[in-house]
């Protein structure tokens, strides 16, 4: 039977080419037309610790890491003991020969290692793997060999030679698994994208799009899962009026960029929760003297240090609200790695725009797991610059109830950019025109951001579905098989949860009921949209993992029956 | 700006030791408008939160641009504004209280790095705009509105620290001498590297230790004020370990090191090493 | 004619003797049994600056400090230019004729220093004014002097001389006044109450409260308006057992608190909202290692280092939200200073019963006004004390879903009190199946603290007025205009924010509208309503001063005349 | 509390340097439960955010109390237990990401109030738990994964920066000698004012300094450690000053002055003073 989706769990060690594997998997079916998304989890230890990695290969556009698991790649024994019961039935289970044996009927055994020593390049273990994977599904070998031709072929005088013993590797494990007898089925022939793509995972869009979006600035503290997005700042933003810097803290990192944009440059720092926290008071400054600079946070488990190394949408209130006072910061929430490019540039032309802070929020499972996205047209992604102030000196930055032009230094227009209350130029007062006044200038700049971005599908149903963030995607597979079951459910989705799209805040009013499925307890954004009138009723979960579609479905249905219940009653 | 502005509603007591550090960082701004062609709104005043901070807002002629933000983040927003902008002239303002309590996680830092930025410290052993609260450089057994038993923390010696923590220019000033202030901020200024000047800047509401300073013959109070003799070696650690050693108030650069590159040189070193990619360069890294 | 009421606004330089003179007659009053309630501003500046106090002396209890003004007393020419225009029609003005003169025909000049100086007793300046004051409004001098014997006598060899000048001083105040022609009527008779009272500002209520319920641990840093707390802990909270300390930043404050409180001690800190901005990660941390302690925020105006002398109500997003993660304080919101002081032990309470972190919510306005209250019968003020762990070792500090004693460090029972996710024994775990018991813990000990103490009246009524924290006065005044007028609304009032009070909850969502006047721009606490599905909407006041309670009369009126508007619509 | 414990997720790297460390400090306690009686869960743990506050989960045998918070805060939560509790021995354990750099802050304050409690840092020059990225005490030009181009910060140098923020009480050791470390805390845990036990504990994952350390003959590399001399005058701060100077990695007491009193015994000095009331004595203050 054809198969349009496939998807394996690779379970063991840290250090045991878990995730190599998967990547590889991914790669290789990527390369020749197939959509593929990986979830990646982490030991919280450094070396070695019980760690899985799913990849998902599908001939359509992923949306989630998929959990009906095909087949499970267990390496150790205590992989295939924690993850068997997750093989859906007909499934199959590759384990380690050179670690242990076992006697599970759905199983058999692969010498990962001992096969990949044979070919005489140790390193090869995951080609073993992959090969084994592609013949239970059929998957024909010139697509891998493309693969590693691709992959390799690097000009090295030992390329062939690598290449070759890869190519080895595959094969004997597609041997092995032929021998095992058993077979899924066969994958679908891919329909290879007519466009270029990106193989790369949500950190990395991130840092992409804040490039392209012109961040000259880049200060940040190590954090995980933040910490890759400064180092790959450190090595990329370099060169001539660019500068990239590992701080003492959060508070550094932010004042530090809160100089830089004063100072004129697109700055930008990325956190997690904790970093946030430390952040308050820097965020309020940011608000108050109005500088531009983006905040990237990549939610964790929280509270305090909470979880490291799990994913969560618990900051919401926390990134809204970070500071005493009249505070309320613009917030970008994207849904998937492509999302991460094209909210972080949005992130950025915000902050110029309206000249302040904007948080961009992300989390865990965007920033580690690979995706193939269409390679983003940068010639049509515009970049906004900030209005900067060109006449002489004597001027008032501060006037008027709206955004005024911003001078730079060493320019004329000097002023004092001040966290305390102030008048036109930049100096305290105490009077309370001003305080009216400045506090209206504020958030009257707000205004600017709104737009008509959002998704909405099915707008004529009483009840609908809108997720944010990360759980867009399974929200969105749950949202299609629901659909498919003739259920009326309507779908909305923006990545700009502040401000909200005017006539997006108005189509959820107009609503019976607005089911809002969020990884966090409180139900944070189902509470925030009642703050903007709208009858909504949240699905939480703080497992630290994402939502499931099938318990989305579920859930989502008993929701409904009850609401009609109540209305009934 | 406050001549210009009458919404601005903060002055100093009368006597505040602030006045002639206001007026040394006016005339050091000129002195180098003077020696660079460079106009003043190239020199960005970076303010602490407290009596001293609102020197930003309270500096005569020509206005320099400011930031008066939050209470003892001077350094960090400064190294903010300097590696965003090496061109242009970064001075940061502060209390002994913004600077070396709450903010005094900052400083080690910023001198490891070196960052060209030149801080004037206004110690003047209290914290001023909370109306007389004990602060780091507050003598031991001091009474003040929080210490009502006398303050029981050993006091801290800023110049042994800025030493220790290896700042590469540092100098001690007063208040009372507008010119040999300015002389020194000037020389910090013109140094390529972190500089500090730090300046007793009495308070004669809650501290006032004008005549400790400068001595009271009548009373036979000698002066805790020296000037830092010319045979001093100001490239030698250990004479300035030792200056700094014989107490009272110093007047003068103890400790200079011009070897040591700055954050901004050493960051040149970096771009030769690396290679600057686009951002369509550095998406090609993932394309397929 | 008979007056009940008698406003007086004293205006001038800092050292002028405002504030002195403002407390003099407060306190000369209450003394006889009137009642009394002073309004301070401050310069920002440290010595002189504009600056004015208000005095209100009533027969009934004063709920706000009054805005018709009868008298102004104007130390020097600026503050007359300034605040005569508040005088109401039939008002006088007092000009210190030491100072300037003018010629406004509802003023007469008193010489104020000169005929101190010719008591011989040149810091007799403020009697001067209060004699003068009396004499205005008809105040028997018996009552005066029965104030200045209460107030000087302390057993000096000078008392005599200092008493005689002092009335003197008065005697020719009222001398002036007199010959001034003026009067403005008859100030009713007080009846003095028949029970002990205090006559003391919020901070110092505060600082009491907390005494009484026990807290042996302050840590704090200087901010204004809350220094006077830390300020009276170092002179007060000392003797075995007990430590107050000035540290070296709010971050130190929160977290040493928590080392306290964790080793037992009941802790505290005060600050002002750019501390709170300071603490949210310390904050974060000991609602997760459930460790108790208060935090109170003497709010002042924000963001950022703001309005450092003014009054807000605008942390309320930050004190309930304050860190990344599922979080969610406990907020206590006094509305006078007698509730500045059962707040404060509630707060106490609450922290030892929950075991977490409690947020008490002051305001400037609170913080420095001096007013008369019931001296509490300590007695009936309940304290209550932690639930500990009085058993061996092996203890699981952690288990369940709900509160468990807590082991103290010293005694068997050794655990880790961890801000990372935990098991039972409080180490480190990312199971799902922990992070879900571990939530829910953290919440359903919010339950501990919900009861029905709050406020109504009218509660039939459809329409209903809901202030929060130091609006309460004059909410209540204007509440009272409104139903004299015979107008139907209904009025709710509750120290307890958050948890609020199930009942009150299910009131006030059954109210067509629930009108909020709060001192913030976004109607922080009409939005929280919203949350809990309660149809509010706010009415915002954001210049650093009290309400008016005719402004609120007005603005009441106007939305509920929309309300019927749309209604019939 | 691991080996009790399946749930808790965390392991060292094998042959981790914090190994040592977690000996030492299970001898310490023991050694001090033997000399004073006092049980095990006297003692409390402060931890800080790190591979290294980890030991607090992996101590072995009889478990002390623990508190594992928030990124660099130990220093004011162990002030807090402390001076809360001053009957109970209060250790701090951490790292030199988390001590030196965004916890740096609180050395100072607690160095000037003589704070007694023992703090046991994990120097590894480099930040293990988020892989490797440079510390503070990261040699300058090192390349790590923050660093691709090399540190262009200075290192800072923790023996001196507590000798002049005027530590009562300065030891260094290395983790590969848990009994000698073990002698170290102990002494410092008697000492009555703040102590810091300053520990090169390598990582032998991101930055392997155990050749280095100890030597290695083969390869012609002398052994970084060294024995502080017996004829040491750990009260002198002069020698003190030149025994940090001689760099190296030296082992033993470097500075001890006995004669500062602790914050508590400042504290009794302040009780002395003042007059105690109870909350209705205080009410009568404003009662009418
Ligand atoms: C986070 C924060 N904490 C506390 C304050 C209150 N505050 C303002 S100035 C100041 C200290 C001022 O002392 P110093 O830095 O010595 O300046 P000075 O007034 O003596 O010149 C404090 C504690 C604040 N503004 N922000
Ligand atoms: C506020 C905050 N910022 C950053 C982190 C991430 N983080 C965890 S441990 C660590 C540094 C660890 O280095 P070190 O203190 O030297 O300990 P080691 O792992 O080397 O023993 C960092 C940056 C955090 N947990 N909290
Ligand atoms: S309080 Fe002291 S520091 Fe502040 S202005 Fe007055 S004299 Fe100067
Ligand atoms: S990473 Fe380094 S410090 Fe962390 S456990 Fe491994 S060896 Fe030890
Ligand atoms: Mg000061
Ligand atoms: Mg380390």
């Amino acid at each position: 039977m054809l198969m349009n989706d496939f998807v394996v769990r690779f379970a063991g060690e840290g250090g045991q080419g878990v995730v190599t594997s998967a990547e590889g998997l991914a790669q290789a079916s990527t390369q020749v037309g197939y959509h593929a998304m990986t979830y990646a989890t982490f030991p919280s230890q450094i070396l070695g610790g019980p760690t899985w990695t799913q990849a998902r290969i599908s001939t359509e556009q992923t949306l989630s890491s998929g959990d009906q698991v095909d087949v499970l790649v267990a390496f150790n024994e205590e992989a295939y003991e924690t993850h068997a019961e997750e093989v859906r039935e007909g499934g199959v289970i590759i384990y380690n020969a050179d670690d242990f044996t076992m006697t599970d009927p759905r199983s058999f055994g692969l010498a990962v290692d001992t096969l990949a020593r044979s070919t005489g390049n140790n390193r090869a273990a995951n080609m073993v793997v992959i090969g084994a994977l592609a013949q239970l599904v059929h998957m024909p070998q010139e697509y891998l060999e493309d693969f590693v031709e691709a992959r390799f072929r690097r000009g090295r005088d030992n390329d062939d030679e690598i290449i070759s013993s890869n190519i080895e590797a595959m094969k004997l494990g597609r041997q092995n698994a032929a021998e095992s007898g058993f077979v899924l089925g066969d994958l679908a022939p891919p329909h290879p994208p007519d466009y270029q793509q990106l193989m790369l995972k949500g950190n990395e869009a991130i840092a992409l799009g804040a490039t392209h979006a012109g961040v000259q600035f880049y200060a940040g503290y190590p954090i995980s899962p933040a910490t890759t997005i400064l180092l790959w700042m450190e090595r990329n933003l370099v060169g001539e009026d660019k500068f990239a810097y590992q701080v003492s803290s959060e508070i550094e990192a932010i004042t530090a960029i809160l100089g830089a944009g004063y100072a004129g440059k697109k700055s930008m720092t990325a956190t997690a929760g904790p970093g946030i926290s430390l952040m308050s008071e820097g965020l309020g400054l940011a608000w108050m003297a109005e500088i531009p600079l983006v905040v990237v946070d990549v939610q964790r488990g929280g509270p305090a240090t909470g979880l490291p190394t799990k994913t969560e949408q618990s900051d919401l209130m926390g990134c809204l609200f970070p500071a005493h006072g009249d505070v309320r910061m613009p917030i970008i929430a994207p849904g998937s790695v492509e999302e991460c490019f094209y909210g972080a540039v949005q992130a950025v032309n915000w902050a110029e725009r309206y000249q302040g802070p904007v948080i961009l929020m992300s989390e865990m499972s965007m920033a580690e797991r690979v995706q193939n996205i269409p390679r983003p047209d940068l010639s049509k992604v515009p970049v906004e610059e900030r209005l900067t102030y060109e006449g002489g000196n004597g001027y008032h930055r501060y006037s008027g109830n709206e955004l005024s032009p911003m001078p730079l230094p060493g320019a004329p227009g000097a002023y004092v950019a001040n966290g305390s209350e102030h008048d036109e130029m930049g100096d305290t007062t105490h009077l309370p025109s001003r305080h009216i006044q400045m506090t209206e200038r504020r958030f009257s700049k707000l205004k600017l951001l709104e737009d008509d971005n959002y998704e909405s599908d099915n707008p004529q149903a009483k009840i609908a579905l809108m997720p944010w963030g990360g759980s867009k995607g399974p929200v969105r597979e749950a949202y299609d098989a629901l659909r498919e079951e003739g259920i009326d459910i309507g779908w909305y989705y923006t990545m700009n949860l502040h401000p909200i799209p005017p006539k997006l805040r108005d189509e959820l009013r107009a609503k019976e009921l607005v089911i809002v499925p969020e990884l966090n307890y409180q139900g944070q954004w189902a509470n925030i949209l009642r703050f903007h009138r709208v009858n909504s009723t949240p699905i939480t979960q703080y497992t630290g993992l994402p939502f499931k579609v099938s318990d989305l479905v579920t859930r989502v249905k008993e929701i409904m029956a009850e609401h009609m219940e109540e209305a009934r009653a | 700006m406050s001549k210009k502005n009458p919404e601005y509603d903060f002055k100093w007591c009368p006597g505040c030791g602030d006045f002639g550090v206001r007026r040394a960082l006016e005339l050091s701004m000129i002195n180098r408008l003077e020696e660079t062609g460079l106009p003043i709104e190239n020199n960005v005043v970076v303010a602490g939160i407290g009596c001293s901070g609102n020197l930003v807002h309270l500096l005569e002629g020509q206005q320099p641009y400011g930031i008066h933000g939050i209470h003892g983040r001077t350094l960090p927003v400064a190294m903010g504004v300097k590696m965003a902008r090496p061109e242009l002239n970064v001075v940061v303002v502060a209390g002994d209280g913004d600077f070396l309590s709450i903010g005094g996680e900052h400083i080690a830092p910023q001198a490891a790095r070196n960052v060209n930025v030149t801080a004037v410290i206004m110690d003047n052993g209290v914290y001023g705009l909370t109306k007389g609260q004990s602060s780091p450089t507050t003598e031991m057994g001091t009474i003040t509105s929080s210490t009502p038993f006398g303050k029981i923390e050993e006091d801290l010696d800023p110049l042994e620290l800025y030493l220790t923590l290896g700042v590469s220019f540092i100098a001690s000033g007063f208040s009372g001498q507008p010119r040999v202030l300015a002389r020194l901020i000037n020389e910090g200024m013109n140094h390529d590297g972190m500089s500090m000047i730090h300046v007793q800047s009495p308070c004669v509401t809650y501290n006032d230790t004008f005549q400790l300073i400068k001595g009271n013959a009548k009373e036979g109070i000698a002066p805790a004020l020296w000037d830092i003799p010319e045979d001093h070696d100001p490239s030698s650690k250990q004479a300035a370990y030792d200056l700094v050693q014989q107490g009272g108030l110093p007047v003068g650069v103890i400790y200079k090191d011009e070897a040591r590159a700055s954050l901004e040189g050493n960051m040149g070193s970096i771009r030769a090493k690396a290679r600057e990619r686009s951002a369509e360069q550095l998406m090609d890294a993932y394309s397929f």
